[in-house]
């Protein structure tokens, strides 16, 4: 698209426990925002529904450079997947003021 | 059996035959923050008439039973159990720990039976909640990584954790403000209270069921551990209220408080604290056996040997 | 106006006039838990002092009346509203299962003016929300596609939809504890009842409203069914509840269940069952037309139909 | 200390610590649904005793006092306080409007005093609600926007808001219903009121401990303001509740009203009426330092002038 | 990015009332977990603002490989299309343990 | 993906108090639909953890086509990037029914 610019879309579903630990390092490892939901799911550690607090899950997307989400999903996979439920995925997208996003 | 047991009957029993009944999350939140607060406000109410140096030794008895309990069950879970370190530390804390869900029952118990109990109990809770989460997490650590304790952010879970917030700042609120000062929000925090407790242990019983097929897996080890440590703790629990010179009521209330493993605090707690541990185990153990087992079958058996113990 | 009453028309009035107020949509599912906790406790603790052989022969008039009403409502719809299959069977299975809340408004009206009835009345409340929906999905399926009943699925959602479990816990809770296991939590579940009753009206007037557009395009017909059905049954409940000799109160309380569509239980089960039928048809009826008819209208009207019938 | 403001201080200090309470989102705004609801029932049922004639002068004066408080308050900022245009306009609408839980601390404040007030204040509070506002937006569009002020939008904010709605629809239902309407919803609306008062304000400790971080940057000139503002105000209402013959509580209530700034309805209506305004500076003044200021020293400090001024 | 693998990511947003029966369909159509979240909207069924339960959606998201993400788009076009309100769509993203998605 | 056609999927984070005024333009513009969900987040304009009014935010999705994608995007730099809290981004996906989206 004319108007927008590249750049990449991290993707983080993890247990609710580690939320402000995972928006803490995010910020450190170069990101400039995030935003996260709150979601129930299910995956190799069993049916996590959301119905009790050890039960719940949060979505965390992260818009950042390349670099970044290269560090970022690197920190995630060595510090977090062997002990926590969590997954990690990167999409590009398009965004319409770059700079706000990188460097 | 009593109305509030029954609540958490019919949500286990709604949740095994695989009714879609589920209480909002977030009433879960509110419910357990009202509980927790509430207690805090009653604990309060009744230190407020305490002499401080009268409850002082007893208090510090208390704090050491919360640190014996997981120095039991760790060479239990870890030598006889063959658990991992983690997992057995992970459990042991939870075991130290208490169940503010539990102890709510218990006193609830004693109300339907008219027996008197010192009315500054929950200030015992709130002492119990954190030694056992701590003691838990050195046990993980004793295998050379001291190092990797964070200390800083675990007593700041410890400490600053919701569970621990609510109840102490209702335990100072209440204290500061008095049984007079407390009057109107009577209604709210007092009357509405056993109410409140039948929808939480509705909510309970949904959770207990949905965690049951977990036991399968987890084996009969920690099935009989979940049921034989609240009774040995129990013991513990009795011999030292009626040392410390609790009515038969507040010794029960104590033997209680050790019986009960903690599904909420020290879950939250150890997630962070002992990643290692499979947090599958713990609450398997405390929340799918020995709480229900607690509620139904352990008060009026702590209540016996109590009388045997405290012999009044 | 009753005080109740208001709040549903403050939430009609909120909405049209394009107000942003909206309930939080975990406030509206916590009240409706509490509400049909707190009506099944009721009945079931009044049903502890009845004699079972006695209740038991009205019990099963009051479930022919619930399948009775929708092989009624069914000709009408699809004969003389040409409505197709599937949705006639959708609405018929509506008007055949009740709504908690108008059964609920009608108990407030009773009280208010001082009229006396078989306080086990819930328990009627119970065994009305599912025949209707049975005979729904049956009659959707007649055009030879039987086979395509999930019998299994149907049982399970009418049987343990969540709200046929919290009145049918409530009931069983409040039979099992009696007025005496109930005292400790009539604060919570009894004298905040109106209250709650009030919160959740203000919510049905918000949700109505936004549902009002779609009656221009469900047509007149669906609008004088609603409003036409209701009175019919209402006439079919009151005779039943003479013959089966309840008080006067008893009776209106059973020709407003008749004359009362569900909006809560139906829909969950009805999107399940008959995915063909259009949601929006029954909504508009149940809850845009008749559910404020019965408020405003409906009401003193069967008061006075069984007045006529009850001869009392 | 006051039970209830000592929950506030709870909320802050937790959040300074760095806690992790939180309450629900959907608490909150469940919360704050009720405490409107609940004020308006409340002033309307106490409206319904009064003689229509003898209170409209009031209600004019008190409406005056609401157009000349964000008058008075936005020079100051624009000349002295040299913020732009936009965020002067924007912090003098808060000022302008009021505060629902400090007007509810106030009324707690005479009733732990035993001093009477004119009950229905509610009122005012409702009349009190929307001036600010309206000047608020009026002021900054006066540099030759006009044209840009989109009315229908504004006035549909300010009349349609969710918290007018909620306090005016209360005001009427309860003027509608009476004291005798009302009677059954007591144990919900009133009973329960100090105590979800209290949960209410451990959520703004919360949210004014999270917000304090803006103190910083927010500048000297804005600390002194929010501090001396309401001191200002509160003059103006004593010596009008003095001029319009209202009781020494009703003065301080007015004189409270006037001095409490909006921090629910206001930064709603502002943020879309002047988005060139950083709600930053608005939330800082009204909810991180007027509001505990009013809180905790500000009321006992009008009191005093109420009686200098009243003299009685 | 080096760190990742080509992986679907199917997204299905739907009535709340099929939030069960999807959750069971994929996972038996070879999915290996999914996420779930609240949602409200409006599409060509009007406006589903989430205020009671007939009115509630949820957003489902199915990381799997091509031929899962065919099957279960194929399999939700056929059996829920026609009667409920529903919208599916499918994006290219990179996850990190590819295995956890696939096979 | 055989069964599948291409589709913008515009994405917008805001703060909430603009919700219903994005809802209105998007549909203005040409969008045939939206899904909106709660979130929270962090930014250039600080911390917006949702934890009142004031602080929440909302992530609202829109599938279209190229052209009313930027419309919308244009749209919503120009009125509301300088003075919202807000971020958006486009993403290209697949979509089951084309004409669902489009025209
Ligand atoms: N294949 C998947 N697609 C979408 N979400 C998934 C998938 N697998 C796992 N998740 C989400 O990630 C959480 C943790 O995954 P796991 O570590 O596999 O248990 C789950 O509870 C789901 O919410
Ligand atoms: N163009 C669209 N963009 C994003 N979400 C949509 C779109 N169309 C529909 N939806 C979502 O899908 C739900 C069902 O769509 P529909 O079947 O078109 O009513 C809606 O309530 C929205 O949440
Ligand atoms: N880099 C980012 N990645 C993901 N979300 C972001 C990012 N930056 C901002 N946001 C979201 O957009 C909202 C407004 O952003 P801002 O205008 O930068 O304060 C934030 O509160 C976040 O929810
Ligand atoms: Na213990
Ligand atoms: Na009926
Ligand atoms: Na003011």
């Amino acid at each position: 698209m004319p108007n927008t610019h590249k750049c990449k879309l991290v993707v983080l579903i993890a247990e609710k426990a580690l939320e402000d630990k995972l928006a803490q390092d995010v910020m450190r490892l170069g990101a400039h925002g995030y935003t996260v939901a709150d979601v129930r799911g299910r995956g190799s550690h069993g049916d996590r529904n959301g119905t009790w607090d050890a039960d719940r899950s949060i979505r965390m997307e992260i818009l950042c450079d390349v670099k970044t989400a290269v560090t970022i999903t690197t920190h995630v996979e060595k510090a977090y997947f062997l002990h926590y439920a969590m997954v990690a995925f990167v999409a590009d997208v398009g965004v319409l003021r770059p700079q706000k996003f990188s460097g | 059996m009593d109305a509030i047991a029954l609540f958490f009957v019919l949500g286990f029993v709604a949740r095994l035959a695989r009714s879609d009944l589920k209480l909002p999350a977030q009433l879960y939140e509110a419910l357990s923050i009202y509980l927790l607060l509430a207690i805090g406000l009653k604990g309060g109410m009744e230190l407020a008439k305490q002499a401080p140096m009268e409850v002082l030794p007893q208090a510090l008895a208390v704090i050491a039973l919360g640190v014996v309990i997981p120095l039991i069950a760790f060479p239990i879970l870890y030598k006889l159990g063959r658990l991992d370190r983690f997992n057995a530390a992970a459990i042991a804390g939870h075991y130290g720990s208490v169940s503010v869900v539990t102890f709510a029952v218990a006193v609830d118990y004693l109300a339907a039976r008219n027996l008197p109990y010192e009315a500054y109990l929950p200030l015992f809770l709130v002492l119990l909640e954190m030694p056992g989460i701590a003691i838990g997490v050195l046990l993980a650590r004793l295998g050379g990584q001291w190092r990797e304790i964070r200390w800083g952010t675990l007593l700041h879970e410890i400490f600053l954790g919701k569970s621990m917030v609510l109840l102490a700042g209702g335990l100072l609120i209440g204290w500061a403000a008095g049984p007079k000062g407390l009057e109107p929000l009577e209604p709210f925090f007092f009357d509405l209270f056993k109410g409140a407790l039948c929808l939480f242990l509705l909510e309970m019983g949904l959770v207990a069921a949905a965690q049951a097929g977990a036991l399968r897996s987890s084996g009969v080890f920690l099935a009989v551990f979940a049921i034989g440590m609240p009774i040995v703790s129990a013991v513990l629990g009795a011999v030292l209220g009626t040392a410390i010179g609790l009515s038969a009521g507040g010794t029960l209330l104590l033997a209680t408080l050790a019986a009960s493993a903690s599904y909420i605090a020290a879950p939250a707690a150890m997630r962070i604290a002992i990643p290692e541990a499979n947090p599958g185990l713990s609450i398997t153990a405390a929340l799918v056996i020995t709480f229900p087992f607690n509620l139904l079958i352990g008060i009026p058996l702590y209540h016996r040997i109590v009388g045997l113990i405290h012999g009044s």
